[in-house]
């Protein structure tokens, strides 16, 4: 009772709050669309070039035919599994903590999967022809091959950016709803759209809460199996240190691993922009930290299972690709990411001090996920800069070109990522109060 | 009642959209699509392949012994046009050619993308038509518009007649 | 009724070329039909020319296929004696000599000071009248300068030049001179024997690069499979023995890295040894002289000389002479000294010894087939005849050069002064197809036919085995304005003859005719041809590309004389200031420059380093390690007469007090694909020259080295650098069983 | 009936006087006892299959194309020092790790056992590239460019890559294509020796020798039982079409 009506007092106080971005504008909010927006611009720029002149613009060569845009495809499918772990996942166990950060991850996920679509894209010799990766009928009567892992990555890819579209919008609608009643302007007429004529009746209500039900676990699933398949590009290949069968779980683990590191940096940024020091608590960035501490043991577990097996085994091919990273020319970058991927997250999150410092939190996001973008370059270039003929031997760094395109690519993320917070709520406001109100026992 | 009209407008032109996409992407391929391009000679197939019945090979004597079935040349159709109906403007042109020892420029109107192989010879001598590719040219004004020789088109009467449908038969 | 081939080609090559250029959209439209039909061509289908090889001295036979009047690929011609339908890297190259882009189109004369390489096209009868006026002026005072040419236009050349009074001086960097010097000395004969490497047991190789570039690489590779594995039960076994594991050395079964310009020495140090144990097959008429001269050197001597241990050559002496049929063979680096003429003769000697002249699997000697053309006035000359021209010209005697497709100013080394000549000579006149660094310097230029364009014959000279003659036909008509040399040379002839009385002079007929009644005449002589008519006989010999028979009847008993007395090498730069040995090699494909205009060649990768398009030197990587370099560093290398830079390669199969390098490079002229690429080695040797032949003595110029610090420009296709890895791949070996 | 026959003389399986029933078997015999390293097969390689030519800059960068290359490794240590050549091209696997990756079927394996890549058909993703142990297939990172009039030596019968496929030896398909159509007409299977790749053709010792298996009679069949024989990284289970025999010291 108390709680309850303390929590009806709330009500104004929360809507206030959290439509505040959706209002004002601020100038240094504009400078920084600019700027963003000049980085996308140079990006195009230079994948235009390349698609004029050719993929040579890359530092691509026999026999690294893989290289920064694949990594990048899997570093940002990574980023995208935030989202649909903590909502998802953090829903299913009924996390109540989970409730003012749900929305900054979905809304990362949706974006980074855009992303890492796009350096497919990158990445593709004659991207002009791309649609022959569609399984469409056509008069040559040839279809796509399901047997290459790549048609499953298409596949999986494909549904997991529409399932985590859905997933975002369906707590949206409520939301969208409070924002219709609320503007005024030429706004009201694409958030009345977007409500879907929401009235908040029982029924609505009901419906809603039902086919989050059903979405939730099924988006679970979905986000293990693709990053297994995206883990299984390299895994079904013959090169060696890629053929293991622990690729698929490491993938996965390591994907939710940046995935948390870049929703605490978002949580971090947001905070302090938008004042949402009561909603994104210290307890929050002491729960992120926690996690962090899970994933980054497992993936240590993991990525020490692999080495053990590797360097037991003593297969010289794979050997080779081992030791040129722990001691050969890769070995900066190794240590690098080691120290970056499990030695600090380990060695400060395991503080409960050092948890509840957001900045120190945040920091350490930053970290992991630098980190993990190295050890994605890694898995990709020692392998095949040791194929199984050393005659073949060479080695790798991304041309400017690639450079410029990837960064173009980042500079997208984040502007997607900064027009959204002016668009939608961007904490759940219907599940905050509800969360305030009831404790939960429906969420 | 606005709105349903709305809603029903919006599906109708979604599914529409969606309808020349699909259409779009089925029929991509190496269509050569060039128009009936101006011949510097005015010749009819319908008079000589069609009233003067000369065979196909007459002319594009090479089609059963070499995979292009070429032009005549310039002195085989003076074999015939030093005496016949030399009157005939388009005639003296095909003349006026011969004299200046010029060769005559005749438009393709029959392309293969460079990545095809087709030899004339072996069809002909798998006992298929002229016809059965390039029309009933006996029975067209000027030069007969191919049809767009699409991979879909050739794979039909390849399965038809059970030749080989391996991609390396025609692709090189 | 005569629109020419040539116009109808310029016409139908819009649509050839446009259907091959990629992105294949962009097709050309129009359809050019033929004016006249040609028996010859249908549109659609390959028509196979026979011809034979001008691209090195041996002249393979080719069989050249052409599609609507472009000439697309060349092959071996199978019926061909010599190279049995095989064909090297550099005959395949000769498409991108026909289709070079910096062919020249036209005659030319030059503009502005000589050297500078600036040229006015000219129209023919310009260039023509102006050259017979040069002709008329230099009378008795005109020197030639060809690359080695034999048949018709030897001929032709060697009596144009008698009636025009001058010498004609064949020149080929690669002529195996001290070789052929050699075998004059031991055998008496002017064309080369036919060494049987195919039937041999035991093959000896003194550094001869049988396999590289050595007088016909396509007939002895063929033979060496025959050798290795083309016999039941019988492989016979190699020994190469030179100071660079060169790429013929990397298929012996043994190495012997000896010191430089010590061959001849250990050829001694064998026959010593065949002679101590009684096993030399001599006459004993010839015995004493044989063993006057191997008994000449104690053997502690020799091995201290060759750093060679006894018992290596004591095992090598027990091979070769208990061998059912052994043969030695010397040239390459043994060949590149200021003794090696000698080296050669011990060489010989030993075959002399083993007694394997005139037997199978041994070095076969035979008559040369008769045919103008083919004597021994169109052998090639030494280095040293080149440089008593250029002094000819010094002194005035001579007045006019003409050069036909030789470039001594690129080979010869700045040392020996060759620039003087093009620097003084008052007229130079060259024939050549390309502004190379010779023909850069000269006053006139009248191009010639690219060899697929034109007319010729190739009396061969030995090597096969057989009787041969190669007959080759124009397989395209000429691309550009350029003319016949044949037909130029016998023009003139008949401009000049109003002023000679003299010596047979030559008839003003074209060329092709000058040939086919040059072989009218010879095929008369042959029984063999006897019967049918001419004109039978010569459609059959333009089908087939060319006259042979079965075998050769190889002389069983010939004179041989003992060899000469041995010399020590002499070197320039005395070994304290200049401690290396500087050995050079041909660069695969490109050879000695003649190539490196062919983008195919440059990019071939040089097998043992996997260079290309450059230059590199070859260092043992203890040296390497001694002077700390890096690979891929650049090596400064001083020679008493200069100085260049080149990119280090590590190179396991050399000695570590020699280094090595391609020759090829560096050129200042010849084209896109040459000019400004790599070093030329040539610019750092000393003038020596061998002591009886007069060739020029690459491998006797003493060198040091310092490493600049600086990475050089080298492109390597094996990627790997961490020398690593070699476990990963194992091909394996098998004892021999 | 007569369609039957038809299209089983163009597979190779016509049931005629030459008999035997089954599809063409392609393959290559590669003797390291014979081969000299003379690299003739590159040359005749890159004139028969209109191979670009790449140019210092892209050497360097690892970029030059080359369908077949000859590998040279060193053994044992100066003075001691061997050199050995092994030519390296598409191993034409039975059993091939480039197929199967290829999300557009653009490479793919033809009824006679060959390994082929469809040029129009790839969108350079270039799984096939990292996945083929051998480093057999190259790819066109530019468009290729001939200065004229280089270009007209190129050959019809093989098309021209453009920029952003992948490309790679072919057995000289075109040459096994007339074989076959010659002998088609012939009403008879091809003969041994009748169809060569332009590097088994110019090999000057013979080192290469090309024929189809499956005919009993042919130089390949016979010389696959030699007791030297062996298959680039066998323990791989890529079944290549080419079989080498081991060098004798």
């Amino acid at each position: 009772m108390e709680t309850s009506r303390t929590g009806w007092d709330q009500i104004p106080q929360i809507n206030r709050d959290l439509l505040a971005p959706l209002q004002a504008t601020t100038w240094w909010y504009v400078i920084l669309v600019i700027g963003l927006g000049a980085g996308v611009a140079a990006g195009a720029g230079a994948w235009v070039y390349q698609i004029e002149t050719g993929i040579g613009q890359t530092n691509l060569h026999k026999p690294i035919f893989w290289a920064s845009y694949i990594a990048s495809f899997v570093y940002w499918i990574g980023v995208s599994h935030s989202g649909t772990f903590i909502s998802g996942v953090l829903r299913l166990s009924k996390a109540e903590w989970r409730r003012p950060i749900t929305r900054i991850a979905e809304l990362m996920t949706f974006i980074s999967v855009l992303i890492a679509t796009l350096c497919v894209f990158f990445h593709l010799g004659r991207v002009w022809r791309w649609y022959y990766l569609i399984p469409y009928p056509n008069q040559r009567t040839i279809w796509p091959d399901f047997r290459s892992p790549l048609m499953w990555d298409a596949t999986a890819v494909f549904t997991y950016a529409t399932a985590s579209t859905i997933f975002l919008y369906l707590p949206l609608i409520p939301d969208f709803a409070l924002v219709r009643d609320r503007v005024s302007d030429w706004r009201k007429p694409i958030y009345s759209i977007l409500a879907l004529g929401w009235r908040g009746s029982q029924t609505q209500w009901r419906a809603l809460k039902w086919a989050q039900r059903i979405i939730t676990p099924l988006i679970v699933m979905v986000m293990v199996s693709v990053h297994s398949i995206v883990g299984w590009d390299f895994g079904m290949a013959l090169v060696p240190g890629w053929h293991t069968s622990i690729i698929a779980p490491y993938f996965v683990v390591g994907a939710v691993h940046s995935g948390l590191g870049m929703v605490v940096i978002a949580m971090y940024v947001l905070r302090r922009t938008y004042h949402l020091e009561n909603y994104i608590r210290l307890e929050h960035f002491d729960k992120m930290g926690k996690l962090l501490v899970v994933t980054t043991l497992t993936l240590a577990y993991l990525y020490f299972a692999d080495l053990l097996t590797t360097w037991y085994g003593k297969i010289p091919a794979e050997n080779h690709v081992m030791y040129s990273m722990l001691s050969g020319p890769f070995a900066p970058a190794w240590w690098t990411m080691i120290t970056m991927v499990y030695v600090l997250p380990l060695f400060t999150l395991t503080l409960p001090a050092f948890r509840r410092w957001p900045v120190g939190v945040m920091i350490v996001g930053m970290l992991i996920n630098i980190g993990m973008y190295v050890e994605r370059m890694l898995i990709l270039i020692p392998p095949l800069v040791h194929p199984r003929l050393p005659y073949e031997w060479s080695s790798y760094f991304p041309s400017w070109i690639e450079i410029t395109i990837l960064i173009g690519a980042l500079s997208l993320a984040l502007l997607l990522y900064v027009l959204a917070v002016k668009f939608v709520p961007i904490i759940s406001i219907w599940e905050e109060k509800e969360g305030r109100l009831h404790g939960g026992e429906r969420g | 009642m606005g709105k349903e009209r709305w809603t029903a407008l919006f599906l109708i032109m979604f599914t529409a959209t969606l309808a020349t996409a699909a259409g779009l992407l089925y029929s991509t391929g190496s269509a050569d699509l060039t128009t009936q391009d101006r011949q510097p000679i005015a010749f009819s197939h319908q008079v000589h392949a069609g009233e003067l019945n000369i065979s196909c090979l007459y002319c594009h004597r090479y089609a059963s012994t070499s995979p292009t079935a070429a032009v005549p040349t310039v002195s085989l159709c003076m074999s015939c046009h030093r005496s016949m109906n030399t009157a005939h403007p388009e005639v003296q042109k095909l003349v006026r050619y011969w004299q200046r020892k010029e060769p005559i420029p005749w438009v393709r109107l029959q392309r293969l993308p460079d990545f095809v192989y087709f030899t004339h010879e072996m069809h002909v001598k798998g006992r298929m038509q002229c016809a059965d590719c390039h029309g009933r040219v006996e029975q067209m004004h000027g030069t007969p518009r191919a049809p767009t020789y699409e991979m879909g088109w050739c794979l039909t009467c390849h399965r038809q007649r059970e030749a080989s449908d391996d991609c390396w038969t025609c692709h090189k | 009724m005569d629109l020419k081939r040539r116009d109808f080609f310029k016409l139908i090559g819009v649509t050839t070329v446009g259907s091959a250029l990629p992105g294949c959209e962009r097709e050309a439209h129009n359809l050019v039909p033929y004016l006249l039909p040609d028996e010859e061509i249908i549109p659609g289908i390959a028509n196979w020319y026979a011809s034979y090889c001008r691209e090195c001295p041996a002249g393979c036979g080719i069989l050249v296929r052409v599609m609507e009047g472009r000439a697309k690929k060349i092959e071996g011609n199978p019926s061909h004696p010599l190279n049995q339908g095989k064909l090297c890297a550099r005959g395949h190259a000769a498409l991108q000599d026909l289709y070079n882009p910096d062919r020249l189109r036209g005659p030319m004369r030059r503009e502005g000071p000589r050297g500078e390489g600036t040229f006015r096209p000219i129209g023919w009868e310009e260039a023509f009248s102006l050259w017979v006026s040069q002709l008329k002026a230099h009378q008795n005072r005109t020197a030639m300068i060809s690359r080695p040419v034999r048949g018709t236009l030897a001929e032709i050349f060697s009596r144009f030049m008698k009636a025009q009074g001058g010498p004609l001086v064949l020149y080929d960097a690669g002529a195996a001179v001290n070789e052929h010097t050699a075998n004059r000395a031991n055998f008496g004969i002017d064309q080369w024997p036919h060494y049987d490497l195919a039937n041999s047991t035991f093959l000896l190789s003194f550094g001869t690069p049988f396999l590289d570039d050595w007088l016909s690489p396509v007939s002895f590779g063929a033979a060496f499979g025959r050798m290795r594995q083309g016999r039941a039960g019988m492989r016979g076994r190699f020994v190469q023995i030179e100071p660079r594991l060169s790429l013929t050395a990397a298929s012996a079964d043994r190495w012997i890295p000896i010191r430089p310009g010590s061959e001849g020495l250990l050829a001694l140090g064998i026959g010593q040894l065949i002679l101590a144990h009684g096993r030399s097959q001599v006459e004993p008429s010839d015995r004493r002289k044989f063993e006057t001269v191997y008994r000449s050197h104690p053997m502690d001597h020799i091995v201290q000389q060759t750093g060679i241990t006894q018992d290596e050559i004591e095992r090598l002496a027990e091979e070769f002479a208990t061998a059912s049929t052994p043969l030695a063979l010397g040239g390459g680096p043994a060949s590149s000294y200021t003794n090696s003429t000698i080296t050669m003769q011990l060489i010989n000697g030993l075959n002399v010894l083993v007694g394997n002249i005139g037997r199978p699997g041994g070095v076969q000697i035979y008559d040369g087939v008769q045919f103008p053309g083919n004597d021994a006035t169109v052998q090639p000359a030494s280095e040293q005849t080149l440089l008593e021209i250029a002094q000819a010209f010094d002194q005035g005697r001579y007045s006019l050069l003409q050069l036909y497709q030789a470039n001594p100013l690129y080979s010869l080394p700045p040392s020996t002064g060759m620039a003087r000549l093009f620097m003084q000579a008052p007229f130079i006149v060259s024939f050549s197809s390309y502004l190379d660094e010779s023909t850069a310097m000269s006053d006139l230029i009248l191009p010639d036919h690219a060899p697929l364009e034109s007319w010729g014959d190739h009396p061969q000279n030995g090597l096969s085995g057989n009787l041969t003659v190669g007959l080759g036909q124009p397989v395209v008509e000429p691309l550009y304005d350029t003319r016949s040399v044949g037909d130029l040379f016998l023009q003139a002839s008949h401009h000049l003859l109003d002023m000679r009385q003299d010596h047979h002079p030559l008839p003003a007929h074209p060329f092709k005719d000058r040939l086919q009644a040059n072989w009218q005449s010879f095929l008369a002589d042959q029984t063999s041809e006897s019967g049918d008519t001419f004109d039978l006989a010569w459609t059959c010999r333009l089908q087939e590309g060319g006259w042979w028979t079965e075998r050769a009847n190889v002389q069983s008993k010939i004179s041989s004389h003992a060899p000469s007395d041995y010399e020590p090498a002499a070197f320039a730069g005395d070994d304290k200031e200049y401690p290396f040995y500087l050995s050079l090699f041909p660069a695969m494909g490109v050879g000695r420059g003649e190539g490196s205009n062919r983008p195919w060649l440059q990019e071939l990768p040089d097998t043992l380093t996997s260079a290309v398009w450059g230059s590199w030197v070859e260092i043992n990587p203890k040296t390497a390690r001694d002077h700390n370099l890096r690979s891929g560093e650049l090596l400064r290398i001083t020679s008493p007469h200069g100085r260049i830079e080149v990119p280090v390669v590590f190179f396991p199969g050399i000695r570590p007090d020699t280094i090595a390098l391609p020759m090829g490079q560096g050129h200042w002229a010849y084209g896109r694909y040459a000019t400004g690429r790599g070093v030329n080695p040539m610019s750092i040797l000393a003038p020596l020259f061998d002591t009886r032949s007069g060739a020029l003595a690459t491998g006797a110029t003493r060198v040091r080295i310092e490493g600049t610090g600086q990475l050089g420009k080298l492109a390597l296709l094996e990627q790997r650098h961490e020398d690593k890895g070699h476990e990963l791949i194992t091909i394996g070996r098998r004892q021999p069983t | 009936m007569d369609n039957r026959t038809h299209k089983e003389e163009i597979q190779g399986t016509a049931q005629n006087k030459t008999g035997s029933p089954k599809p063409y078997k392609w393959e290559l015999v590669i003797d390291l006892d014979r081969c000299t390293g003379c690299e003739a097969c590159v040359v005749a390689c890159h004139a028969e299959n209109n191979v670009r030519i790449s140019g210092e800059e892209e050497a360097a960068q690892g970029r030059a194309i080359n369908w077949i290359r000859i590998e040279r490794s060193w053994e044992g240590e100066y003075p001691d020092i061997k050199a050995t050549f092994m030519p390296v091209l598409c191993q034409h696997c039975n059993n091939a790790p480039c197929e199967p990756v290829c999300p557009v079927y653009a490479s793919y394996h033809t009824p006679d056992g060959l390994n082929a890549q469809v040029y129009n058909r790839c969108i350079g993703v270039r799984y096939c590239g990292n996945n083929c142990p051998y480093v057999a297939r190259q790819f066109n990172w530019f468009d290729p460019q001939w200065d004229a009039p280089l270009a007209e030596q190129l050959n019809p019968d093989v098309t021209v890559r453009m920029n952003g496929i992948m490309e790679k030896c072919t057995f000289c398909v075109q040459r096994i294509r007339k074989g076959k159509e010659t002998a088609h007409q012939e009403g008879r299977r091809v003969r041994d020796g009748e169809v060569t790749p332009a590097c088994v053709q110019s090999c000057p010792s013979s080192a290469l020798v090309f024929g189809d298996r499956n005919d009993p009679t042919s130089r390949v069949a016979k010389m696959v039982k030699n007791d030297r024989r062996f298959h680039l990284l066998e323990d791989l289970g890529t079944e290549p079409a080419i079989t080498y025999l081991k060098r004798l010291t």
